[in-house]
């Protein structure tokens, strides 16, 4: 198998589905001849020509509407929202649209819509490039939210993502579009959106993540390791709806969870998770749920963004809290 | 030709029969089959329009929003468009869903509150009418761009107000409509009012239709009232997009003849000597003086007419009051296609309620 | 003391603002000749002038973009969103500057903006006219978001809103604008921001509710009190920042928790009143924190939406969950 | 008067120095001091946009976009501006922010990443920069609406691309300028191009100026690398803004000499000959061919030029050598007025890094 990056996934996956299916049609702000700012387009306008992928003006209300409209017609619209942190003007359309046509119309249409949009921090941007605003996303009924953080989940994902009926938001973190490389079939195939995964097994503790969150978790359990915790990590995936069975499997087999995730701590999706664990699995907690979380402030700027973030240096602390409660 | 000929920056405004119901030029009409058939359904979506009334007054219907002083336009794009146009309306086009197909039962249903309701006949080309002013014309253009994609060959007709045109999503439809052609007539009902906003204070230009200027397309200011010249342009209009000629914006000036909904009291903000101006341009009055003088249509027309609407009004009062309320499973199944982790909300209602019929 | 109903105290604070300082505007679509759709600006435009209450075009982000600029100006605007459901094309105003123009600043500009939005569900109005997405706004650092419901705290909490040198959201639930009335003070005194209240003492369950669950919350106390369990209410009025103070010790006395929302349950403000909770008062809790909420669907039609909403039996079956945990 | 003079919609362009340095009418040149000083300011900021560039490349600032191509836009608003006039920039206006008062350190070290950079000097009326592309010009709008209310003499400049003209935003910042008689004046530099995409592709219409006739104002095309032209139009447009005479469009035509940003390579989807075309039209260059054809300007000047202009710079630089880092208060303390809730997380943070300097 094909080792690639998560960025050349989501290239592979949607060479993969265009192939496929001449329904898939991909647009956004410099997507064609450019590739997109991240190259995640690069070269598909040459290979399915201007119709099938396509620049668009400036206006992400403007390219979701539209993407609405093709969806319903029943093309298979993949739009690209920049960056995450631009998707706020395309909000109204996915809240009151995307998210509501097929029970506003009975089944009669339905929203086959993919958004991908680069999230976190991490990647030294400017300001509002690096918001994690997924909690936003999360809490309207009719969308889902996935954030596949592998090479092979992102492909697999993007493809599921794709043929599912409904609108998709797919996250793409910026952190790990490079630095994380894995296998990656070739052809087709698809993960199936709605499930969560335990990506490493262990029976002392539960850490819970997604996008480059996932690959700190599975860094702190190595180092849990040589202390002699066994640390279950638990990768999210998919983010709405959440895969609670599994969620819940973990955290009362550990009795002890921790969520990480870079969004603000407040009404952040880790509160919806935590209020799960502890409704469902109090008996089973040895501990409070931990949540390490961004703070309730303002994304800082490139200078002191990983003050921010979840690192290393917090989840340890956390652990020794929950371990030690 | 009327696309073209009249110069909204000029203030030139398209009509083909005036409010003293004379025609401007003969010559120039549909056929009296097409004149009888606009008149008609003028008057069946208004009598529909007045029974949602007082269905609401009565209770059996939520807030509702009259489209009185619209019939024209409603009416001229219900025939200008063919089997195969798509409709993307907002909440005031009723006469205009309903003539595309939409059943009046189904109409009274919605606004009653049943989800029921909005189950349009499979297969129409009619998307749910839209309450958030101004979304959905996006929709349409994309309905466009799809056929455009496709090498499909197809028209779309959006419906909005004077209102809408100022929310910034209204901007992005007409320049995404311009720039992918997009086979698309936004049809814009100026009706004067927003609630109790002016059209004239909605924005700082004289017409709406110039605005289409901004965006490299046609704009055409039409009489909202005179369904003859609604008919006209919007069949121009769509004869165009389907060949290939792209967007056209057409502003159909008319006159807002009923409060904004059933919880508004326009009296407080109309002035009651220009209602009684424009009630004067009634297009349906203005319509039938038209057939009368020209002795196509006679008072058995127009008892049989009367009969033939109220039976069709009445069988759609029945289906409301015989009815089913929306089962649980109608409010849980059309969230998603599938949906399992939402199966437990669902058991948990249905437990409710049971609970309570019994009492417990 | 006269007694006024909610919106009787809405318009009363504003015209109270207005008098008292004359940096104070009122704008939004129909807010003027008309008084609002709720006459809740009634007779201010002919009382203050076209110059400080006007009429704006039908566009949201204008509305609040601009009343950005005129805070920054020196202005303090009162913005009307004319329903919660059509908050959103204003998010990225919300979001993206008012909410961060002080931190981008460095302090230099602030933004002393109040939206008001009637928001929530019982009245039997249109789809999106009876929606509650206070949590996609809770979760913007930056911002702050009430929603009182009594006529006491409307009036009182809306001029200290006003006087805030921050941007507040403030909530006016529909249901209860002429069903809820109350005491209020003549002339001019405000109620803090920032604080939740027991507005009902009790030791055995605690139900935490706001707008109009929190009438609810009452209702359910006097039932409850009938089957001699001590029930108390906590009437939380300040959604963001959160007064966890106050919310922890109600919880932790009580150790019963059920928080009450109209929102989705996914990701709403009681996930993290749930989480604060666990997380804080885990030993003292002698049950799991529930939650009674909206489904996660879209809020149905008029003639369903109240299966949608909590009411008596589905709180009183919660209380019963708890009780006998 | 140059506002109404030129129609866009007859693609009409003002231009007083042309792209040989050649004067169109001499005697309507502003006086050579301050055609002096407009070059002086052109070569201050391509110099401090070029060491951005450099600062960027040695990784002492994050992305940063330079402003290459557009000097004379923003000398010329520069210049044109007053005392007490409004600023509201877009992430581009480097050069013109701190033509109006922005230390260069300040707009470094913001780019570095550094929240102290942005803390400008009190008093000044510049809103901090927008990266949200079209979404700025409404707080413009806003405080023109603030003036009029408070019966103010006021006049407010913001800067945004041709990109920016293409979000709903946009349009409802343009409308509201236009129905509430904003003193506002839009300046879109229109480089031709929005990251990679051409600005002809943006919208149908072959000018973005005629877009100000959808909103019942005036909108102009200028040559944007003629400084003088920017000068005058922009003080003209001010002029009438102060004097009650609402909102003007100013579209600025220029291109972009340099990638997006640094993080950019413009050579995948630039045309190189174009790009030869359009240096040869560098606003920088023309009005010293211009100067020291009219005998204006000496090689002495130039020097003298070079030396103040590599000093204020180095000093700059050296400010950012020796900035201190943000600290969590830094972090937290602008979130709000006041909130003791976040008190905890502050305590957090510095636990953290205190116990991290600790080592353990
Ligand atoms: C985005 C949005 N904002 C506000 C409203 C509330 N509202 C409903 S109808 C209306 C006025 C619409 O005026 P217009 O576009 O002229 O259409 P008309 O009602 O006259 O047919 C308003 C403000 C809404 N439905 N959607
Ligand atoms: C709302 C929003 N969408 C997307 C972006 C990403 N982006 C940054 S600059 C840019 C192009 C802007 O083009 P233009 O308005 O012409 O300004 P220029 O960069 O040419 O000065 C884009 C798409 C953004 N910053 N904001
Ligand atoms: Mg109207
Ligand atoms: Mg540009």
């Amino acid at each position: 198998m094909a080792i690639k990056s998560n960025l050349d996934a989501v290239n592979d996956a949607l060479r993969t589905a265009m192939k496929k299916d001449d329904r898939v049609v991909v647009l956004g702000e410099d997507v064609g001849a450019l590739g997109g700012v991240f190259r995640a387009t690069a070269g598909l306008q040459k290979e399915f020509g201007e119709k099938r992928v396509f620049d668009t003006p400036l206006a992400e209300a403007g390219i979701v509407g539209t993407a609405i409209g093709m969806a319903m017609y029943g093309l298979k619209p993949v739009a690209e929202i920049q960056f995450m942190g631009f998707i706020f003007p395309a909000l109204n359309q996915l809240f009151a649209h995307a998210a509501r046509l097929r029970n506003r119309s009975r089944g009669r249409f339905n929203v086959p819509l993919v958004i991908r949009t680069p999230w976190g921090a991490g990647a030294g941007a400017l300001e509002h490039h690096m918001e994690s605003t997924e909690a936003l996303l999360t809490q309207i009924p009719g969308l889902k939210v996935v954030a596949p953080s592998t090479p092979y989940d992102m492909k697999g994902m993007l493809l599921a993502a794709i043929e599912d009926p409904d609108p998709v938001i797919f996250l793409e973190h910026m952190r790990i579009y490079r630095a994380v490389k894995g296998e990656v079939p070739e052809g087709h195939y698809t993960v199936p959106l709605g499930k969560s995964e335990v990506v490493r097994e262990g029976k002392d503790i539960t850490l819970i993540g997604w996008g480059y969150m996932r690959h700190l978790a599975m860094h702190i359990a190595d180092l849990l390791a040589e202390k002699g915790i066994d640390a279950e990590v638990l990768d999210l995936k998919t983010l709405a709806p959440l895969d609670s069975k599994t969620i819940l499997a973990s955290a009362m087999k550990t009795g002890r969870d921790i969520i990480l995730h870079e969004a603000p701590r407040t009404c952040g999706l880790g509160a919806e998770i935590a209020a799960i664990c502890s409704e469902c699995g109090l008996l089973s907690l040895k501990a409070p749920v931990e949540r390490v979380t961004g703070y309730d402030i303002t994304m800082p700027l490139r200078m002191s963004e990983k003050l921010n973030i979840p690192d290393e240096a917090r989840v340890l602390e956390a652990v020794d809290r929950v371990m030690n409660f | 030709m009327i696309l073209g000929k009249y110069d909204p920056l000029k203030g030139e405004k398209f009509c083909m029969i005036d409010e003293n119901g004379i025609a401007k030029e003969v010559a120039s009409l549909p056929d009296a089959e097409k004149l009888k058939a606009l008149y008609c359904d003028m008057v069946k979506i208004r009598a529909m329009d007045d029974k949602a009334f007082s269905l609401q007054r009565q209770g059996r219907l939520g807030t509702y929003g009259q489209l009185k002083g619209s019939e024209a336009v409603q009416v001229g794009a219900a025939h200008a468009m063919e089997k195969d146009d798509w409709l993307v309306p907002s909440y005031r086009e009723n006469g205009l869903m309903h003539l595309r197909g939409v059943p009046l039962s189904s109409i009274y249903l919605y606004w009653a509150g049943n989800e029921l309701g909005a189950k349009f006949p499979e297969g129409s080309k009619i998307l749910p009418f839209s309450i958030p002013v101004g979304s959905q014309m996006l929709h349409a253009v994309g309905l466009g761009m799809a056929a455009n994609i496709r090498g499909d060959k197809a028209a779309i007709v959006t419906c909005f107000g004077d209102g809408a045109t100022s929310e910034g999503e209204f901007h992005e439809a007409m320049n995404f409509a311009g720039v992918f052609n997009s086979p698309t007539v936004f049809l814009c009902t100026n009706n004067q009012f927003a609630i109790s906003f002016r059209s004239t204070k909605q924005t700082k230009t004289p017409t709406i239709a110039q605005k289409a200027l901004s965006y490299g397309f046609e704009g055409i200011v039409v009489d909202g009232m005179d369904a003859v010249a609604m008919y006209q342009t919007v069949s121009e209009a769509l004869a165009k997009a389907r060949m290939g000629g792209g967007p056209t914006f057409i502003e159909a000036v008319t006159f807002r003849l009923c409060d904004h909904t059933t919880s508004d009291d326009a009296s407080i903000y109309q002035d009651p000597k220009e209602v009684a101006m424009w009630q004067a341009r009634d297009p349906v009055v203005r319509l039938k003086k038209y057939l009368t003088s020209a002795n196509l249509w006679k008072q058995e027309d127009e008892e049989k007419l009367t009969t033939d609407v109220k039976k069709a009004i009445d069988e759609a009062v029945a289906v409301l009051g015989s009815a089913n309320k929306p089962t649980p499973e109608d409010l849980f199944g059309f969230t998603y296609a599938v949906q399992p982790q939402l199966d437990w909300q669902l058991r948990d209602l249905k437990g409710v309620i049971e609970r309570k019929s019994h009492g417990n």
